[in-house]
């Protein structure tokens, strides 16, 4: 598949085909709507639940935005560009305080005279 | 061409004709303007990460809170007043009107100034009270943050050391016109840095 | 031609060592069997790999060598073959890191009737503390360490009164018995290992970690110290000994609980000085004031 | 950024691109010491790194000599062999690689190789390098401090880096979070000239995409850089105040010896996710320059385009992207939250995806190409051979349950030293002949280069792969001698004692090197402008070596991308990235057109 849109021309990638492309995203939509599905479906429970239905809300939200609202590939270029790094930063920070959760819980647990 | 389009470009294809070659920038800004924001995104990630330290930190449990000095209300207030100053400054640049430039560079680097000392007699205030840097760490991070902060300022003291001295040499307003708004705009940076560790500080 | 057949070399001494040095791991004495099978699987994978990448250069370089009159071919992209190449790629990753994350669960998640035991580190010795009687260790600090109290134990926690001390390099463990081994450092970073048993963790000052184990084979084994703390680092040595329940019993019974070791620390300290330690300041100055 | 311009045709085209203020030397001392041209800065800060990477690489053979023959030289002591390491690794890693990949490599090749004039911010380059120098000498003074350098490791966790059982944990430690902060300024300053130089100073016709791999790396490198070494700048300063003022950020309640110490309630794992989170995109930023120029050398020594070049671009882009989250690896058996093994376990291995598409492009490169084994191209395979075997024992140690005995073994020891010892190592010799030419103006000699490259590569090979068998039978790393233990056989002291021979054959092997670099320089046959027929930019200059202002009257416009080699129906099997396409005829087979019959290749 995505050799086939390499092939339809780096020119006007969207442009040339709008048809094609919404198809394709109208199929993404229901693939990802049937996935939230089965996450219920499949009773997954805790983090790995919400984080799954999160991130394929996400990812559908996404294409709703960058295609059918028009901001098309370009926007979301851009926008890759300012907000991944943040979001990298992010990672670093929920997980340090994740981190620091679980060294005061040890502490408590092991430790005779909170310090 | 877009960005997007840039960066999938088949840059095998075809060649262009002369006329139709792109042009070799990315942007359509100065390359300083490109390297003041390359200086504050490295410097947002500083003091993110002390941030993210101070906050893991926080949550061990021999952390100490204090009452911060009451005069950093008052530093707070000369560094907002440094920042309008700048941007006085920059509104005369753009005019071209020397003297508003430099009435308002003197005034955003004097309280520039101003707060440095201010921030000093803070941490000699905390120091008079018995509270050093190996207290508690709650001051030590207190004395960190302000002295990282103070170090960032004392880097765009120099630049407005540099400027200052263009524009009593007699350099046309339009040569410095650019410096002085990417001062100004490095000062809102330090002013928002502040805002961001001056609440952090004060009520954690 | 000589290039080429120096990296086929390269290869196939590589298949070679791999197969026939005799250097290996020893033979395993606990129930991680899972971590060597998910080795053997990784080897496994990337060993094809590796072999057919380096093949594949080789029949290049001979093939496609420069003679006269040769030219290459043009071909910018073929995004088929590169799409292709990254699903097989995927499939090589998951295939490793599936069993690799079902084990590292298991890892992380110490069984119901696993007994505890600390080890204690410090520049450059290990001691050793088990729970006692009932089973729970008492709670510990290093601030309350002192000449007679080494382990740090809290006096006032009824849970340590009977625990047993083992000041010693040398640790029992009993057969077949999970044990969930509680690790701490009282000055610099360790780490307890016994490569028969395939687990390590570093042991952190200001923290207590931990992983279990079930011992599967009787016999003597060696403890390293595997993080660097300091110029002992190395010398930093002990010895863990596997024993069958009855032998294991009577081990532990040759030491002495916390309680017994007080009383015969204060028994003594009648004779001896009494060893100073810095006091936290709590009196002075600043520290008082922010307390 | 939301000035992103839309630099397309149907945008008002501006004139040329602007030019740089050229600055001008005047005397000696301005045109050589205190320069700022790119060219010499990039000189200056080649020597400098090499000067003190050789340094490192003689204290990797006291290590190496200590190792194989444990109880032979009574002058390493166990204090000493610690800060033999420590200074080895950071050495190596630090002033070395990253000096000589971005300040080495980046001031010579990006001005170059995008056809701009020098860099953009000239006066601030210099400064780079004299901070760098400086950084350099306060390390250097490190070594003659009372107590010495220190030995914590170059991960220089605390508590032991500053605690008294650690040799060099005085001034030692002090001067070396003082010399890493000013290397991290010195870099900061590099860092931005060329990511704006890449940005902003490219000639017309030089698109992004048309940009050569080896720009692509180190540009991308560099931000990794700009946003990684933030976290060690932090981490070194926190552990400094800690050292000196007695603060207790990383530093918990301590029996120091007997003796309760002043610290209280901080945590070590602090310090170690900071190390790391820095850690890990640092051996990418050395990575990627690397790939880079890879990717380079194979397309030219092979006359064919390099394969997958988008792909090749977006991996750069996407690996660095990952590198930020990768980071807890190094950090499955420090004692954190066990439950992050699952995640950075997954994220690491995910990584292997994108740098495996880079291998297999690499190879498809050399595929129905036209191979001229020359010494930059063996280097290069070398490259490929020595980097797919490393970051293979890089995929053992990321999946969380097999690093587990693994960890701190010489197994660890030996993927760093595959992956980043050698490969980029080798990278780097190739390059250095590749360019050789361009920069000397003259030709090194090819035996001795053909030595050189066959006793270091496959030396290099025969001294690691062994190492990883050690740590699977369970030898620790950083152990001064490991002495008696009850599973290592006898025969893993001579396996270590020949690994240490052969260390030592390819490290006298360099002289070699040194030796042709030098007398070449001088006394080497005059090199033709373009000796490799290459595509790239800095071949084009009108003088050899190139002038300062680089490309004489007017810059180069360019009309195509780095790589047509061998494009069918052209005379030549290369056609320079300056040269329109009217000059070519017959060559639109290569552009993607239908391709008159006549020019097929024969094949
Ligand atoms: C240039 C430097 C460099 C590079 C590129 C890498 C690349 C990788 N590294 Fe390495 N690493 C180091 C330098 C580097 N490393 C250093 C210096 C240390 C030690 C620091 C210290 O403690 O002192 C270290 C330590 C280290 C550890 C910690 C070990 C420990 O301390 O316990 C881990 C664990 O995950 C790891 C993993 C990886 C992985 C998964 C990659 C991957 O990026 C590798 C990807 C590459 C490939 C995978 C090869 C190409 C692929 C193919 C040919 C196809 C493969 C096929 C399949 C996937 C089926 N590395
Ligand atoms: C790029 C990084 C790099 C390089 C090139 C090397 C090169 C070598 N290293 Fe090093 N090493 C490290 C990075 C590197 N090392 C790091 C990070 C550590 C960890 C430190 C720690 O634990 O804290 C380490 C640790 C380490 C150990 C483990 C010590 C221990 O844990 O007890 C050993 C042991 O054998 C060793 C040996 C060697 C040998 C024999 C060489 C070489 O001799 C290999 C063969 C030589 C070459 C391939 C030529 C290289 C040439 C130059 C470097 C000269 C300068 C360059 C030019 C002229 C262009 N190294
Ligand atoms: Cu204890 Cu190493
Ligand atoms: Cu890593």
């Amino acid at each position: 598949m995505a050799h086939a849109e390499a092939q339809a021309g780096s020119h006007d990638i969207g442009q040339q085909h709008p048809l094609g492309i919404y198809f394709k995203i109208w199929a993404w939509l229901f693939v990802l709507s049937a996935a939230s599905y089965a996450v219920d479906y499949f009773q997954l429970e805790g983090a790995l639940r919400w984080s799954l239905i999160l991130i394929f809300m996400m990812l559908k939200a996404g294409l709703i935005v960058a295609v059918f609202m028009h901001m098309m590939w370009e926007r979301l270029a851009l926008l890759y560009a300012i907000v991944v790094p943040p979001l990298l930063v992010l990672v670093f920070v929920v997980i340090m305080a994740l981190e620091s959760d679980y060294t005061f819980e040890t502490r408590e647990i092991f430790f005779a005279i909170g310090p | 061409m877009s960005f997007f389009r840039q960066l999938t470009e088949k840059s095998w294809l075809p060649g262009r004709s002369k006329g139709e070659l792109p042009e070799g920038s990315v942007y359509y800004l100065p390359a300083q303007t490109i390297a003041v924001r390359l200086i504050m995104m490295v410097a947002t990630v500083v003091f993110s990460l002390f941030v993210v330290a101070y906050g893991d930190r926080m949550a061990l449990s021999d952390w100490h809170r204090f009452s911060e000095p009451s005069i950093l209300w008052a530093n707070t207030v000369v560094l907002i007043l440094s920042s309008v100053a700048w941007h006085w400054a920059t509104i005369n640049a753009r005019q071209g009107r020397l003297d508003g430039v430099k009435t308002g560079l003197l005034a955003g680097g004097g309280l520039a100034l101003v707060f440095l000392i201010g921030q000093f007699m803070a941490w000699r205030q905390l120091a008079d009270a018995g509270f050093y840097a190996d207290t508690n760490p709650a001051y030590a991070f207190f004395y960190l943050l302000t002295a990282v902060h103070a170090l960032h300022l004392l880097g765009g003291l120099v630049a407005w050391g540099r400027t200052v001295l263009r524009v009593w040499r007699g350099v046309a307003v339009a040569k410095v016109r650019l410096t002085v708004e990417l001062c100004a705009v490095y000062w809102h940076f330090l002013l928002v840095v502040w805002l961001v560790l001056f609440a952090l500080l004060w009520f954690t | 031609m000589i290039a080429a057949i120096l990296v086929l070399l390269v290869v196939v001494g590589t298949v070679v060592f791999h197969f026939w040095s005799p250097w290996w791991w020893t033979e395993i004495a606990s129930n991680w069997g899972y971590v060597d099978d998910t080795i053997i699987v990784t080897f496994w994978i990337t060993g094809v790999v590796f072999i057919a990448v380096l093949l594949f250069v080789v029949y290049c370089m001979v093939r496609y060598r420069h003679r006269e009159g040769q030219k290459a071919e043009y071909e910018p992209e073929n995004a088929k073959l590169e799409w292709w190449l990254t699903g097989l790629t995927t499939l090589g990753v998951a295939g490793m890191l599936t069993p690799g994350l079902f084990v590292w669960g298991q890892f992380v998640t110490v069984p119901d009737d696993a007994v505890e035991v600390e080890v204690l580190a410090q520049q450059w010795t290990w001691a050793y503390r088990l729970p006692g009687e009932d089973g729970i260790l008492g709670t510990s600090d290093t601030k309350i360490i002192t000449f007679e109290n080494p382990f740090g134990v809290n006096p006032d926690d009824p849970h340590g009164q009977d625990d047993v001390l083992v000041e010693s390099d040398e640790l029992h463990l009993e057969l077949d018995q999970p044990v969930k081994v509680l690790l701490r450092s009282i000055d610099v970073l360790h780490n307890f290992y016994v490569p028969q048993f395939r687990a390590k963790m570093d042991m952190v000052p200001g923290a207590i970690t931990y992983y279990w184990l079930t011992p599967t084979r009787t016999g003597t084994f060696d403890i390293l110290c595997f993080e660097l703390c300091g110029v002992g680092h190395h010398a930093m040595r002990g010895l863990v000994v596997v024993d069958e329940t009855g032998a294991y019993e009577s081990w532990v019974d040759e030491h002495p609980t916390f309680a017994e070791a007080m009383e015969e620390a204060r028994n003594e300290m009648s004779t001896e000085p009494k060893l100073v330690l810095k006091q936290d300041d709590a009196a002075t100055g600043a520290r008082a004031v922010t307390q | 950024m939301a000035y992103f311009i839309p630099t397309a045709a149907e945008d008002v085209a501006p004139a040329e691109v602007a030019e740089v203020d050229l600055y001008h030397p005047h005397s000696f001392v301005t045109k050589y010491v205190f320069s700022q041209d790119a060219k010499v800065i990039a000189i200056q800060y080649s020597f400098t790194a090499i000067a003190i990477g050789l340094v490192a690489l003689v204290l990797s053979w006291l290590m190496r000599l200590q190792l194989g023959f444990p109880d032979t030289f009574a002058f390493i002591s166990a204090e000493a062999y610690y800060q033999f390491i420590t200074m080895h690794g950071m050495i190596m890693v630090i002033y070395l690689l990253t000096a000589l990949f971005l300040g080495g490599f980046g001031n010579y090749l990006i001005p170059l190789m995008v056809g701009a004039r020098d860099m953009v911010f000239p006066y601030v380059n210099m400064l780079s390098y004299w901070i760098y120098l400086l950084a350099v000498l306060v390390l250097l003074a490190s070594m003659f401090v009372p107590g010495g350098p220190t030995g914590a490791g170059w991960t220089l966790y605390p508590p032991q880096a500053i605690l008294s059982g650690t040799p060099g944990s005085g001034a030692g430690i002090i001067l070396m979070l003082v010399s890493l902060a000013l290397f991290i300024v010195g870099f900061t300053m590099g860092g931005l000239n060329y990511v704006v130089t890449v940005l902003q100073a490219r000639t017309r016709g030089m698109s992004l995409m048309r940009m050569p791999l080896t720009v692509w790396g180190i540009f991308v490198a560099t931000i990794l850089a700009l946003l990684a070494f933030p976290a060690l700048f932090v981490g070194a300063v926190m552990m400094s105040l800690d050292k000196i003022l007695g603060t207790s950020f990383f530093m918990p309640a301590i029996v120091e010896f007997g003796e309760l110490s002043d610290y209280d309630g901080g945590s070590p794992l602090l310090f170690q996710h900071l190390f790391w989170f820095f850690g890990h995109p640092e051996v990418y930023i050395v990575a990627l320059p690397g790939f880079g120029i890879v990717s380079d050398l194979l397309a030219t020594h092979a006359r064919r385009n390099i394969f997958g070049y988008r792909m090749m671009v977006w991996a750069i882009v996407i690996i660095g992207g990952l590198s930020f989250i990768v980071w807890a690896h190094h950090m499955y058996v420090s004692g954190m939250n066990p439950y992050f093994g699952f995640f950075f376990a997954t994220t690491t291995l995910i990584i292997a995806v994108p740098t495996a598409l880079k291998v297999y492009n690499w190879i498809l490169t050399l595929w129905k190409g036209n191979i001229h084994l020359t010494i930059p191209m063996l280097f290069a395979i070398g490259f490929i051979v020595t980097f797919v075997n490393g970051g293979i024992t890089g995929l053992f140690l990321g999946n969380a349950v097999v690093d587990v005995p693994l960890s701190d073994t010489m197994f660890v020891v030996a993927h760093f030293h595959m992956v980043m010892g050698v490969a980029p190592i080798l990278v780097i010799f190739g390059a250095i002949y590749h360019w050789f030419p361009k920069i000397t103006g003259r030709m090194f000699n090819q035996t001795l280069g053909q030595i050189h490259f066959w006793v270091t590569f496959l030396g290099a090979y025969a001294i690691f792969l062994p190492l990883h068998y050690l740590g699977l039978l369970g030898v620790p790393r950083r152990y001064y001698e490991m002495s008696d233990t009850l599973f290592i056989p006898e025969s893993a002291v001579t396996l270590n004692a020949f690994v240490s021979v052969v260390a030592l054959t390819v490290g006298v092997a360099q002289v070699i090197f040194l030796f042709n670099m030098i007398w070449s320089a001088y006394k080497g046959k005059k090199a033709d402008p373009n000796p490799w027929r290459a595509t790239t930019l800095e071949w084009q200059t009108p003088e050899n070596p190139p002038a300062h202002g680089n490309f004489g009257p007017e810059l180069p416009v360019v009309y195509r991308w780095a790589y047509d080699y061998s494009v069918p129906g052209a005379k030549e099997d290369f056609i320079p990235q300056n040269v329109p396409q009217e000059e070519v005829p017959n060559t639109e087979g290569g552009l993607g057109l239908p391709m008159p019959a006549a020019h097929q290749p024969a094949e």
